[in-house]
């Protein structure tokens, strides 16, 4: 375990070169002609099947750090990579009426496909500039107090709420507990609860705890395949057990974090498929995906009255963990 | 009922301890005639759930409920079937929340205590479902909840099964506000984190007892996180308060009366 | 005009006169005796049917100005005294659950007469260490957040609202706009407006304008006798318009803020009669009579449904003005 | 209509006119196909009524509503019935408020739009009853509400009675809220006291204009309650949106688009 990844570049690697080839090779049949130039093209598939293979056997077999690592890789598609694709006349609204904006969580009306709903989601930036501004997807208690502003307008105008889940964990500076980050955490839990319009949540990248959960309270809770949800950072959860956060990898496989987990452990409703390699290879192709899971849902969630959506949510979280009917026969441990 | 068959207060000898924060010598008598709370500092040292619901309910009122749902290891955590099994022998009990219906100035309650003693008090999947029964039993009764937190957070060995505890709790205090029950926290040393950040801080009152350690990240997290230097009394009652968060700051032997009166007042149903 | 008193202390001095005058008749009588004594005790009730003739006729013919003067005037009963007199068990609650406690307003459930209601009311300090400590009762953004809170709750847990109003107006500091003064009255207007519980608002001292209404909205809007109501200090008023803040009491009289005004106008729904001489001659009937006027409205409106006293609250605010269903011909300048 | 038969935009002749902020001299037709937006600095002039309706709404869309209300003096207040009297004659209408019926991308709405230069868009008894209907129509047909406001704050010469118009118009607020149809407010230069502290700060959206002046308190009363400095932005749209009050600041030339899109996204009814 010592040999952990630190991070997801470092099994890119034989890909890297391996593609390095490619290129080369595709130079040279393009100057080439004839047998020489089939001989090369021929060649070339083979370096490209060995790519794809490589791709399908590492990415099918991630262990769960690498899922972690990768959860994390700046190319992967964010919060607005999403509703550039797939939304139309996204308009941000950033007040949160009480204290000021959040560039951590972000959030307005939009059309899917053609239907009015609203869009809420944790926002990652690439370049340090970028990053800084959106305060690393951690969010303060504003972004939580704006979201249950736009939560409220969804529930009154009838918008279907979406949201995108992609933080390390909510922001855990002294201005953040000054300001209430646990309440407004819990508020928007509670606000979200009390909707009577579908809501969906899809966990696109890191699923941090309560910084995640906090806009996590979906009809139907979706993951990306290569996302994680977590109670908390692996790293974190080494300091604590074993005084040594250099142990993440170990931490990362006793969580159960990865998405394949949480389908298993019944607590995600679909898992969906990222493109060969991972979604950052294919963005294009990672949203349609992402939209066609949204519009599955959204179709049958449209079906269901106010009463029977808030009332469906409540069932979902309050049976998840399979202890609802609990009695001591159930539980090892039960006398 | 093995209401604390097992609990302990901070030794020192039989007849005497030492207070943990002033550190002068006290009566053991005394000091619990004083519920716990040194004569000296004010310190309010940590209470098991059995004395707790000694000192607050109704005597004999308390009817313990779900005392047989026991934590499991839903993951196969690494070291955590022991852990538990360990603090199951300590406790004699099988989780550390106590939960029930109990009687206070002869008005019914639905009540949940949390035992820091019980691995941190922290929140798996069966403490969460105990919280969650109880709010739920106010609801259902149409009688007020209360509950006494004492939590370092989500059990981190349940894994997302933890965290998943934060919604369904929240899920529950929905349940008294729909049904218009009220529902009361008391803030006991230390409550943080994920049970902060979920059932504990939408309350419809929070009372806090003084000093207690409150806060949504530890402190190590937290120290990480710091551009601005945090002040003295971060993360306590009365930094709480400052701020808003929290509704009163209660002194252990005035606690009862209040939470008394609060019953009578916001009554039980619409 | 220019002769308008400065603090209402200045028609007190005969007052204080004759009681000095009093107090010392009353000295001489108890060491006299026989007809000399008789004597005295008749001079004494002489003395005091002309200080009573005095408040008779001073306080039924204040001017608008020297109800200013008066409705300021630090002895008179504040909202906790109030509260002391006619409330058990009042249960102040501090908390906005955004950004710290506010000392100008306060609140909390309490039994009145045997009935559990929650009570919120603006506070005045006397001492000037209270005055700044309650911010001379100028409320910040956080006391109606923490105001809207306690109106959520009563309206969960069935509680009648019983607010005072005594305050010269919202707190206009910087602060306070940055943490949107504005949004704050307006949002708490808005909540009483949502409430299905029965509210009644009395003014005890100081209607200091948005301030004040911002708790308000009640079912049935009471008025001490000698309380105002004004959309702007009578000085603010002045140097507006005249440029000339000296000029108060001309705009006092301009701007018919007293209680009888307020009747007439159809503004207030009862005035509250204040013991012979104001309330702070005798603050125990001056809650009496609080006290009685309350229970009087409480016990009509608690005979209506919860949707009935919502609708009543929006008819009588939405109707207060008699422009309803106006019509030009209804208005001097209409065509 | 008699919509804005004499308003009129800073002069300085009639080809030309200079800017209010950076005196630079822009030729009038420019200015005016510009929105009344200075080229050189980007200064949002104030529109009239008429002005901001051309520029805003479907061409011929508009249809007055209550134009035949009209103020008049309740408390018989000294100068006021003369105020009034000049500022009907100037305008050519009976009140500051413009409102009626409109469409934005086909989209019915009720609108109301507030001339600054009515006495000052000051909040009377008919502004309010006008800002009421408005919101009123909204919730009673099923469609948006759209607001512009200008305007210095409650009209203190109608008294106590305009001050009952925060509450008048705030009830028109809860009333489109408990109808679920949409308001939106956009805050122009200036919008201050009584109308930001009511009906304005509670618009389910808030837009503004760039610059505007947006305070609670006017400029002499704040400066007398200034313990802290006041920041250079205080009370403009920056700040505003700075300490979480509006949602956006949309240049004039973006804001049909931006409310078209808005109308269309939130809608009309349940
Ligand atoms: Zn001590
Ligand atoms: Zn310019």
């Amino acid at each position: 375990m010592s040999t952990a990844p630190k991070t997801w570049k470092e099994w890119e690697k034989p890909l890297i070169e391996l593609e390095e080839a490619l290129g080369k090779l595709q130079e040279l049949a393009n100057r080439a002609t004839g047998t020489e130039r089939d001989r090369l093209l021929e060649k070339i598939k083979g370096f490209e099947k060995r790519r794809d293979r490589y791709l399908d056997t590492k990415y099918h077999n991630l262990s769960a750090w690498e899922e972690v690592l990768l959860a994390r890789a700046e190319p992967r598609p964010y919060t607005l990579d999403y509703i550039n694709a797939l939304f139309r006349d996204f308009i941000e609204l950033q007040g949160d009426r009480r204290h000021g904006p959040d560039n951590a969580i972000l959030g307005g009306p939009a059309f899917f496909n053609g239907q009015r709903v609203m869009v809420v989601g944790h926002q990652k930036g690439r370049t340090i500039s970028e990053r800084t501004h959106r305060n690393f997807a951690m969010s303060r208690p504003e972004g939580y107090r704006k979201a249950i502003r736009l939560f409220e307008m969804a529930d009154r105008f009838n918008l279907p709420v979406i949201s995108f889940i992609d933080t390390p964990a909510a922001d855990p500076s002294v201005e953040s507990e000054s300001r209430g980050i646990s309440e407004a955490i819990a508020a928007s839990m509670l606000s979200m609860f009390e909707l009577r319009v579908p809501t969906i949540a899809v966990v696109i990248g890191e699923g941090g705890s309560g910084g995640a959960i906090g806009i996590g309270i979906g009809n139907k809770v979706l993951m990306m395949e290569h996302a994680i949800y977590s109670v908390i950072p692996p790293e974190g959860c080494a300091a604590i057990l074993w005084r040594a956060p250099e142990r993440g990898a170990e931490a990362a496989d006793a969580l159960r974090l990865t998405s394949r987990s949480a389908l298993e452990l019944g607590l995600a409703d679909e898992i969906i498929p990222e493109p060969r390699g991972g979604a950052h290879r294919d963005p294009a192709v990672a949203a349609e995906s992402v939209g066609a899971a949204i519009q599955m849902h959204l179709d049958q969630l449209c079906k269901m009255s106010p009463d029977a959506l808030k009332q469906h949510r409540y069932e979902r979280f309050r049976s998840v963990d399979g202890l609802r009917e609990a009695s001591p026969s159930d539980l090892p441990l039960g006398k | 009922m093995r209401l604390g068959a097992k609990s302990k207060t901070p030794t020192f000898s039989d007849a005497f301890l030492q207070c943990a924060r002033c550190k002068k010598t006290l009566f053991r008598r005394e000091f619990e005639a004083n519920l716990s709370v040194c004569p000296y500092c004010s310190h309010h040292h940590r209470l098991s759930a059995a004395q707790r619901i000694a000192i607050t309910f109704d005597v004999d009122s308390f009817v313990e409920l779900d005392s047989d749902l026991a934590s499991d290891d839903p993951l196969s955590f690494p070291e955590y079937s022991e852990k538990l099994a360990g603090a199951v022998a300590k406790s004699d009990r099988l989780d550390g929340i106590v939960c029930g219906t109990a009687t206070i100035g002869k008005l019914p309650v639905s009540i949940a205590v949390s035992d820091f003693g019980f691995m941190g008090g922290s929140m798996g999947r069966v403490a969460g479902e105990k919280i969650t029964r109880t709010l739920e039993r106010g609801a259902d009764r149409g009688i007020p909840s209360i509950i006494f937190c004492a939590s370092g957070g989500a059990r981190m060995q349940e894994g997302l099964l933890s965290l998943m505890q934060m919604a369904k709790t929240t899920a529950a205090v929905e349940r008294c506000r729909s049904a218009g029950t009220p529902y009361i926290a008391v803030f006991t040393d230390p409550t943080m984190a994920g049970v902060l950040a979920s059932y504990a801080s939408i309350a419809d009152v929070i009372l806090a007892e003084p000093r207690a350690l409150i806060g949504f990240a530890g402190a190590r997290v937290s120290k990480q996180a710091q551009v601005v230097k945090a002040p003295d009394d971060f993360q306590t009652s009365e930094f709480l308060l400052k701020h808003g968060m929290i509704d009163r700051i209660v002194p252990r032997k005035e606690l009862r009366d209040t939470l008394e009166s609060l019953v009578a007042l916001l009554g039980g149903g619409k």
